[in-house]
């Protein structure tokens, strides 16, 4: 019905918003048509990059979290933004099971999942300053009537 | 919380909320060490029947109580294990470490 | 579990995004607790006003409508913006049956709406620079175990 | 859109969708003008049973039709209407020129 559509969404760094941060998303994409499992893919993507702006980037005091979504043809793009403590080694960060909150039982997964889920990510961090996750998928890969 | 967890015997099935994410996780994860600090239990058994959604957070959940069982020599499957939830435990590799089942899980007794 | 919570929204003015914007609110307002009935208030509410900013203030033209949700306590505040066409009396637009739109079948019964569904609903607006409608809400006024 | 229409004889049935805002209104009201003026249409049957939510558009949308009945000569009411949608019609005064019925409505070749 459109060729794009933007929102953006700010919020209280707090983990009762993370469900709510979900379900905005997934209600924004609709429009996109897409089936349930790329709904769940992308949920579960944004769950991550919200998850970690509370406990890594904000280390759980109360600030705010940005995302963005837009949608261009079949194209999801969602960018979380904090502007928190930020990533010394994103490269080392992204690694599958390397955390720094092993006592918070963090998995070490956030990344790999984003990566699994989604078509395309990227981090840009500044120590001291923040970091965004930006986040690319292509919804509605096969035709649907 | 009270109606996520039920002891039988030496078994201690948690039944987890709609969605996993970390706000959930760390709930769980408080009411689960409490009752395994003060219940002899042998095995935790995850039950998704009712979870549509799950993130790495519950990852952390479930290596973490795998990590004390196994320390107290005991051991954790995951039981109604629909499609979703099984790529979630596959991509992370718990599936390594803990047995699935899409449907009942084998009474502990018949051990 | 919070007293005070504080999201903002800001999204294109396009009638496809209606719906997103209530189940925004609605996922933010489930912290409190609401019922069921108490969540479609908000909803209608939320919809009047975000319909009258893409088809008054806006005149249908693509731009952003923001939203700002905030729970102090067991209030509810949900505050929408538009930088449209404003308007020139507001006293006579809030009249039931009221509209400057009926070739659009508009019903005139937005403000109306929005009043009967919510606790407080008050209007800033200046011609040529836009609208503001702030409407508050008491959730869960009926003690629930 | 066209599973929401269904012509019975003079009556034309809209099944309205489970979101009537302005969004869902303006496709409703094309639409059944398109049919308005090609069918012979005697009484329009809005049926809200899969209806969960109704703004002012949606009573735009009734009146807009009502007010083209009228003018034929002809009638409109509403069924399968819940507690919700009923204080929506209520509210809004249409109620006074529409019969609102709970559930089934009588067959218009009775009258
Ligand atoms: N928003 C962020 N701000 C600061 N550090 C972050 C952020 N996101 C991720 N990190 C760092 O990257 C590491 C790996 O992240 P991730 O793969 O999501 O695993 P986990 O969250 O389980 O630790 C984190 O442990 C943390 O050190
Ligand atoms: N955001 C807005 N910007 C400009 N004018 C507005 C806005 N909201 C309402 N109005 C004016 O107030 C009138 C009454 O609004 P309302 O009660 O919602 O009825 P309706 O939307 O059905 O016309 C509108 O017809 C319009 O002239």
């Amino acid at each position: 019905m459109s060729e794009t559509n933007e929102m953006k969404l700010e919020f209280d760094s707090r983990p009762c918003n993370e469900s709510f941060a979900r379900v905005s998303v997934a209600a924004f994409m609709t429009q996109l048509n897409p089936t349930l499992e790329e709904v769940a893919d992308v949920k579960t993507a944004l769950s991550e990059a919200v998850t970690n702006a509370i406990v890594h980037g904000y280390e759980n005091k109360v600030q705010k979290i940005y995302i963005e979504c837009r949608m261009e043809d079949q194209e999801l793009l969602v960018k979380v933004t904090d502007y928190g403590v930020g990533i010394e080694n994103v490269e080392l960060a992204m690694q599958p099971l390397y955390t720094t909150k092993p006592d918070e039982e963090r998995s070490g997964m956030g990344f790999a999942f984003m990566e699994a889920f989604m078509d395309e990510l990227s981090v840009e961090s500044e120590p001291g300053k923040g970091t965004t996750v930006c986040m690319r998928k292509r919804i509605g890969r096969f035709e649907r009537k | 919380m009270e109606q996520y967890f039920e002891i039988s015997g030496t078994d201690l099935q948690i039944f987890l909320p709609e969605e996993v994410d970390h706000f959930n996780a760390e709930q769980l994860r408080k009411e689960a060490d409490r009752i395994l600090q003060s219940r002899n239990i042998r095995r935790i058994v995850f039950d998704f029947s009712r979870t549509q959604f799950m993130d790495s957070s519950g990852i952390g959940v479930i290596m973490g109580r795998y990590k004390n069982m196994r320390f107290m020599g005991g051991t954790v499957i995951a039981v109604h294990v629909n499609e979703r939830i099984r790529r979630i435990l596959t991509l992370s590799g718990v599936y390594k470490v803990l047995d699935i089942y899409e449907g009942q899980a084998v009474p502990s007794n018949m051990f």
